[in-house]
């Protein structure tokens, strides 16, 4: 039986909920306000019994949940299980796992399929979602275990899979790219799709030293936040000049005068690579570093080149031991146009997978381990040359070991 | 239910197919836009190579939604967007049509719903957030309640487009920020060591991982009336709370001792720029639910010095390198402390090493 | 016995040092070229033989001088003993001490002076001397240890001092400031004289976990290196408005155009404190980081104000453990105008020596002692303030802690 | 003499009294100077508030000087300089007069005694070096002979000022870099471990300060032949030759082992730009005496491309800013490899952290 065929108590109310109602004033969205609807109408004990715990977390300024194991048939991992760590207080808290299910790349929903996923969590779970996490997972949060794989199957005739949790690749974010952005680079979205169900079995089953995530933004505006916040971060960019649209241009300075050419474009561009001449301005494409600038500010009149590409920086994670890591340039460019190319980008990936796989240490990130080893070891490792633009500058340094020495005693006799 | 057999095999395909749920417009002219233009406040317009044009009206959710809502919304887009929607990266929803006309009503559809319409261009988008004391096991602090709490403050800025470029905020319930970097973060922060709990530990701890936790070798094995325990050597731990994550008994979060600290001049995006990471500017504030409003004033003061003194296309932290960090606590009114300076592994990449001051 | 009147043997010769006398062709002065003509003056021996294993060095690609100790009379350092590793080749070679000698502040001399040293060094020493040796001392290069002590005295009576050595404070560096600069804002040359005077006994006698440096460089352009080369930096600056000679300004624009203005003055101002407003130059001092570049533009037209002092930085030092480290500011701002300016520079300068004493590890500079025990700990011990102005920006990483915290049971309990 | 009676009474008085030393000029019109003009390379022409005016004529030495030399420039400064003369902090020295008739005279005598005048403004000035084989104990390389080389490689560029802006050389003779940082530095990099001298290692090693003395902990305690010594962990050495310093058994030099390394963008004004630490552009040149003739063209590659593309005023470092370090290695036509990628403790922060790449 799911929670929805349990007979609805007619005589069902909520608790006082003190602190929490004060949350339902104001012109933002009041989750308190979606809740309390939610439970009202359905008469979901769980949803009272987290509210009523939630009022005493208010109150007591203590959070009260502890994790434990659910899962689903032949997965390790996304749920996220949550037990009352006080269900003497409140036993209608006892239960309230997380399914963690992966979105369609760009987080595009079509109502039908949403209108689905609605009718079977309200079914089997609280009706309460987080839609959706900062990874990009839609949370279907709050069932108890025991109706967890039947509204797993359910949605899994759907299409919808589970997310990553633990050990694991992660679900994938993506920008919406293609789907409606002037400066998308490459397909975001078809990316992220192949690339996480290439790694469908990461993401279920806990084989790697942590977790690993991805993130693919069409343009260096980095509308994912990839670079701070994935392990493999997928940056969209251009390697033949700037394109410009002239008559744009003229209109634009027509419009907006010389001036704000220069105070807004010319003196923004991080090198300099823009200079006015004769009232105009012109790009000096060897020192533009694709910054985005210039093309944001003027969307009509500038767009990325034809050649494009992606950039990969590897590394970015949280604050963890090491303080913020941004992901940091691996890949300068590769084409990511064919099948054939996201085939070559996934290989190196499995490469750098299969590295960090044997040698990182237990919760250590990818990026951690690299500064650990040393990046020469891990470029060695996965058959990477070194670049000049993995680099703000060379080393500062002279603590390195160039070259192989010899270690026959001969020598050793010569010294 | 739970025990009748399952006849189901799971079909492990990843992300969901994309295609069933990409509007017509998008899937024509899919990778072929040729520019964009903000008619208003949270409505874009995109018009492709093909001449098509598709307006997208963005309008905020509060993310810890419900089934209600999110067939609400549905209703909406079956409505004024032929039955497509899409979220954002920030929990904000977007509609998407062909027809112009259809914007206004969706607009004032969506508003009398709850979801007010904004976040696009130079405002203050929705706070990326974190789970709280709704749903995570390791929280000092809701992350809901707070990033409601300092949205009903800032709501004129995410309505409007009045700032010098777009402000993107977080929020995080513990140091160990899933909300991530951003122009302003709001993050817990821990003043003392974690208390363990003994007479829960040797059952819940695995304890070389908690060991191997601390990123400053602090914890170490002991033994507590007779059984194996842990320790934590105070002066060397830094409140991190990494090894609550790893273990319950490592009591960290306290309701007087777990406060809250502001952080400023994050930025993802490589405009200009390079992305750069947050800086500390507040510390210590009270952790006051339901309405935490000491956070909210103090977030008031900077984006009002910001909106004040930012010029176009200034992120906050770029706005702060030109007019420098002494100005910024002069003009915020913020003070700055000795903890304020760095002394972890990178501190001296941090220090000035110059004689380039301000007077 | 001195060396000098030792009688020169009629018959001395220099012996062939074949890869040595390539050295002497070429338009740069040539030390071989010196350093023959002295010897074959003199007929120093010591000088043929120090030719000999120099010439032995550059066959071998090997150094061969190894250390002892040769010490004056009460002092612990200043002698560089040198003893050759190959002596039974290079008799003549055997000894090649060096006397570190502290000269005046701004390396002046009068004639007289050096006539003096130099004939005081003929007598005992070489005749070699390194003018001067990159901390600053004049090297007189090559004395045996009976001769030393005679050979300081009559230094000595003239004013000469050994300078440091070892775990000492070392001789100091000024740039010529106030006796030729007109970008000097304090008395560099009065400023290294009185401090090192201060500082003799710590510079003779090793006291200290290793050695301490002083530079002093009357304005930012740090004609000494001293954020790099020193533990204590000393740099003139100015707390109020760039003093402006319109008339000069006008000159300027008037000889060199606006263009000039723009592209080397404007644009390279490193906060854009400076605007063209109609045609002018105008300079928001707020935003001035007294940088130099516009005063050093147009030296005419531009001055340091009036209100002058220094910054201190602490802690430059080079490669060893690790890597380079340039000194951070310490004291933003103080006067340094009067003698009460000085010694409470020196009062404070002394605690930071005091606290470093105490807690430094052996072979530890002071730069990398803060950086070990935290500057936060650092700034209480010496009664500093903390000063956004000592860092670039404030901490990124959230690992520190804050306040004070309640120890006592009933929290515990509590929590 | 070494054993006769002491009579002399030592006064500690640090440095020298500077009073009597100073050009009665510069005492006349100390600290209130207006002023300055380089009327032709190597002269200064400073203009005092008083109006009064002080010529500055520099010329190299080779550092590494005599009483013979000294005494002639004394000569020089007698006849043209009023009895004074100082050094500069790059061993040039300098002859001041307010007789402008003298400067033209002074730069003939001097460049015929053998001291070229120049250094001033946009130029190469001296090398500043260490001391290398001729008295160091522990160098791989002699530094003056590399220093002589370099100039007079270089020499047309130290008479005249044609560089975008003051060009600042060092030569360092082993890795501890006495030299110091530079617009171009060229120091010592060894390509191996040291070798252990056993047999020495006992009578001459402090062997607690020796291990204490590695940046990286291979420096472990041993027994060899029953006798207490140190064994190095080959795979942790970095081979920086500290431990060489602290004890001479740990032998680090090597004929051919011991190369050279060139770095480049070391800056210490604080003019436009912090101080900025110098970066490694080539390394395992060889250790080529008498004239090491592989370093020299280097340079001039180096410097050429910078006299080309340079803006003025532009440093180095600044000019690599602009273009980027791409071009940099492709206008020098130096290869740039992995070694040049920072990899010890502060390694992160040198990465680019971002999408800004220059194709
Ligand atoms: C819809 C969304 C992508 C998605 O797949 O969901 C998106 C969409 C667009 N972004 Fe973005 N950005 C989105 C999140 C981001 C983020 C990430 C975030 O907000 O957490 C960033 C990085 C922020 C940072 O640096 O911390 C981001 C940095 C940018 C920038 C760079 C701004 C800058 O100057 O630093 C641009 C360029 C611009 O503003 O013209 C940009 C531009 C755009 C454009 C104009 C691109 C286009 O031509 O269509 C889109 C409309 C922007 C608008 O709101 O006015 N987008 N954009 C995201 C909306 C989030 C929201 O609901 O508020
Ligand atoms: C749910 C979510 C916050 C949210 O409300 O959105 C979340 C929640 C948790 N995060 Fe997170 N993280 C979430 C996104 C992030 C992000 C942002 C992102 O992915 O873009 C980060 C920063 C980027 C990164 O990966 O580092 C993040 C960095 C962390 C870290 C720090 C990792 C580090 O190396 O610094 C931890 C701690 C750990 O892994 O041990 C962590 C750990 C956790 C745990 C598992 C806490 C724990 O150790 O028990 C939380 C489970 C909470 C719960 O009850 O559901 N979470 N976490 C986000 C995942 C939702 C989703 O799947 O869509
Ligand atoms: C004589 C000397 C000071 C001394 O007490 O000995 C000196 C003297 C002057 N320096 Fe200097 N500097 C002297 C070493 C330095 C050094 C240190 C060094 O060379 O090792 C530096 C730092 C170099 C670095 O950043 O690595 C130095 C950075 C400057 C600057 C800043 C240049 C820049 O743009 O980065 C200026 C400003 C300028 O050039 O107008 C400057 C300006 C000057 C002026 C113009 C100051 C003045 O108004 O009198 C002097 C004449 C400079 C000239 O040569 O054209 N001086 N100057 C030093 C001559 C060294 C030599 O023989 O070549
Ligand atoms: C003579 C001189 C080089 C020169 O030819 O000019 C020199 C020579 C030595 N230096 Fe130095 N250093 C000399 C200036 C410097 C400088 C530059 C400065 O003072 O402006 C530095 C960089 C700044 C600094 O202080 O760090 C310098 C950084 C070192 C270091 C590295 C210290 C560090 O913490 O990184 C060492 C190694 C050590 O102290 O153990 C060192 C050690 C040495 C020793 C004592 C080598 C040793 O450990 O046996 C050398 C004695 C050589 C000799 O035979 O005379 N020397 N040394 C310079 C002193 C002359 C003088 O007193 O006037
Ligand atoms: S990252 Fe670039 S391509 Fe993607 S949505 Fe943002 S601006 Fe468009
Ligand atoms: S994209 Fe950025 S770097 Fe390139 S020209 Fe435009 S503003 Fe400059
Ligand atoms: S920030 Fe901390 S408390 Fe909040 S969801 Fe993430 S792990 Fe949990
Ligand atoms: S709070 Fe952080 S530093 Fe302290 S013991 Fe736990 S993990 Fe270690
Ligand atoms: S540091 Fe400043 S005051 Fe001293 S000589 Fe150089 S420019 Fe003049
Ligand atoms: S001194 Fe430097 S910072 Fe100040 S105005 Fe002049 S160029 Fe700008
Ligand atoms: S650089 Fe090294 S070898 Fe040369 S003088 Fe300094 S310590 Fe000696
Ligand atoms: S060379 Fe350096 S790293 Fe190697 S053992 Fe010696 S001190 Fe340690």
């Amino acid at each position: 039986m799911s929670e929805q065929e349990q007979q609805k108590d007619q005589s069902f109310q909520l608790n006082p909920t003190p602190m929490l109602d004060d949350l339902e004033n104001g012109p933002w969205p009041s989750f308190i306000k979606g809740f309390k609807e939610t439970a009202q109408r359905t008469g979901k004990t769980m949803v009272r019994g987290v509210l009523d715990q939630l009022n005493y977390s208010y109150e007591t300024r203590m959070g009260y949940w502890k994790g434990g194991v659910v899962g689903v048939h032949g997965y390790g991992a996304g749920i996220i299980s949550r037990y009352s760590m006080i269900s003497d207080k409140f036993p209608e808290a006892t239960e309230f796992h997380t399914m963690r299910i992966q979105p369609a790349p760009g987080l595009h929903y079509s109502t039908k399929s949403l209108r689905h996923i609605c009718d079977v969590w309200e079914k089997y779970g609280s009706g309460l979602i987080s839609m959706h996490g900062q990874t990009g997972n839609l949370q279907l949060q709050g069932i108890k275990a025991e109706y967890v794989q039947a509204c797993f199957d359910e949605l899994n005739q759907e299409g919808w899979d589970l997310g990553g949790a633990g050990a694991t690749v992660r679900t994938g974010l993506s920008c919406v790219g293609p789907a409606r952005c002037e400066q998308a680079c490459y397909d975001t979205l078809h990316a992220h799709g192949k690339v996480l169900s290439y790694y469908s079995d990461l993401t279920h089953r806990p084989q790697l030293p942590y977790k690993a995530k991805f993130k693919f933004s069409g343009c260096p505006n980095d509308c994912t936040n990839s670079i701070q916040r994935s392990d493999y971060s997928v940056i969209g960019t251009w390697r033949d000049d700037i394109k410009i649209n002239e008559a744009e241009v003229e209109k634009f300075i027509a419009a907006k005068g010389v001036d704000y050419l220069v105070n807004n474009v010319i003196t923004r561009c991080p090198t300099k690579a823009i200079t006015l001449q004769g009232g105009k301005m012109v790009i000096d494409n060897r020192d533009c570093v694709r910054c985005m600038h210039c093309l944001n500010v003027m969307p009509k009149a500038l767009s990325p080149g034809d050649d494009r590409g992606i950039t990969l920086l590897v590394g970015g994670k949280g604050h963890l031991k090491v303080g913020n890591m941004l992901g940091s340039v691996m890949v300068p460019f590769m084409k990511m146009d064919t099948e054939e190319d996201m085939d070559a980008f996934i290989e190196l990936v499995d490469r750098m997978i299969d590295y960090w796989s044997e040698n990182g240490l237990d919760h250590e990130r990818i990026g951690e381990c690299i500064e650990r080893v040393g990046i020469q070891q891990f470029l060695d490792a996965v058959g990477l040359e070194a670049s000049v633009e993995m680099v703000s500058h060379p080393r500062d340094n002279p603590f390195f070991k160039a070259g192989e020495y010899s270690t026959d005693e001969e020598d050793r006799d010569a010294a | 239910m739970a025990t009748a057999a399952r006849t189901w095999k799971t079909v492990e395909n990843g992300p969901h197919e994309l295609d069933e749920f990409l509007h017509p417009i998008s899937k024509k002219n899919y990778g072929k836009w040729s520019y964009h233009e903000r008619p208003r406040p949270g409505v874009l317009k995109h018009v492709a190579l093909s001449g098509d044009v598709l307006f997208t009206v963005r309008a905020a959710t509060h993310r810890q939604v419900t089934v209600d809502i999110v067939r609400r919304l549905c209703d909406l887009a079956d409505r004024y967007a032929d039955g497509y929607l899409r979220w954002t990266v920030r929990n904000n929803v977007e509609f998407m049509t062909p027809n112009a006309e259809n914007v206004d009503p969706l607009i004032a559809a969506l508003e009398a719903a709850g979801h007010p319409v904004g976040g696009t261009g130079p405002s203050v988008s929705a706070i990326a957030h974190t789970q709280g004391w709704l749903h995570c096991d390791i929280p000092a602090v809701d992350a809901s309640g707070v990033a409601k709490s300092i949205m009903d403050t800032l709501f004129h800025d995410f309505a409007h487009e009045e700032m010098p470029n777009r402000v993107r905020l977080t929020t995080s319930c513990c140091e160990i920020n899933c909300g991530g970097q951003a122009d302003i973060a709001v993050v817990v922060q821990h003043t003392r060591p974690p208390r363990i709990n003994h007479e829960i530990l040797a059952n819940v701890c695995e304890m070389p991982s908690t060991v191997a936790r601390c990123p400053v070798a602090a914890i170490r094995p002991t033994t507590v009336n007779g059984k194996p325990s842990l320790m934590v050597v105070e002066e060397k731990c830094i409140y991190c709370g990494a090894c609550f994550g790893a273990c319950p008994a490592m009591e960290i979060n306290h309701p007087e001792h777990s406060k809250l600290a502001i952080w400023v001049g994050g930025k993802n995006s490589n405009a200009r720029t390079k992305p750069a990471n947050m800086k500390l500017v507040a510390h210590g504030l009270p952790n006051n639910p339901p309405r935490w409003p000491e956070v909210g004033e103090l977030l008031k003061k900077i984006l009002s010095a910001y909106k004040a003194g930012g010029r176009d296309w200034e992120r906050l932290g770029e706005w702060i390198d030109r007019i420098g960090w002494k100005r910024f606590f002069e003009e915020t009114g913020l003070p700055f402390d000795k903890f304020m300076i760095d002394n972890y592994r990178h501190a001296r990449v941090s220090f000035n090493q110059s004689a380039h001051i301000r007077f």
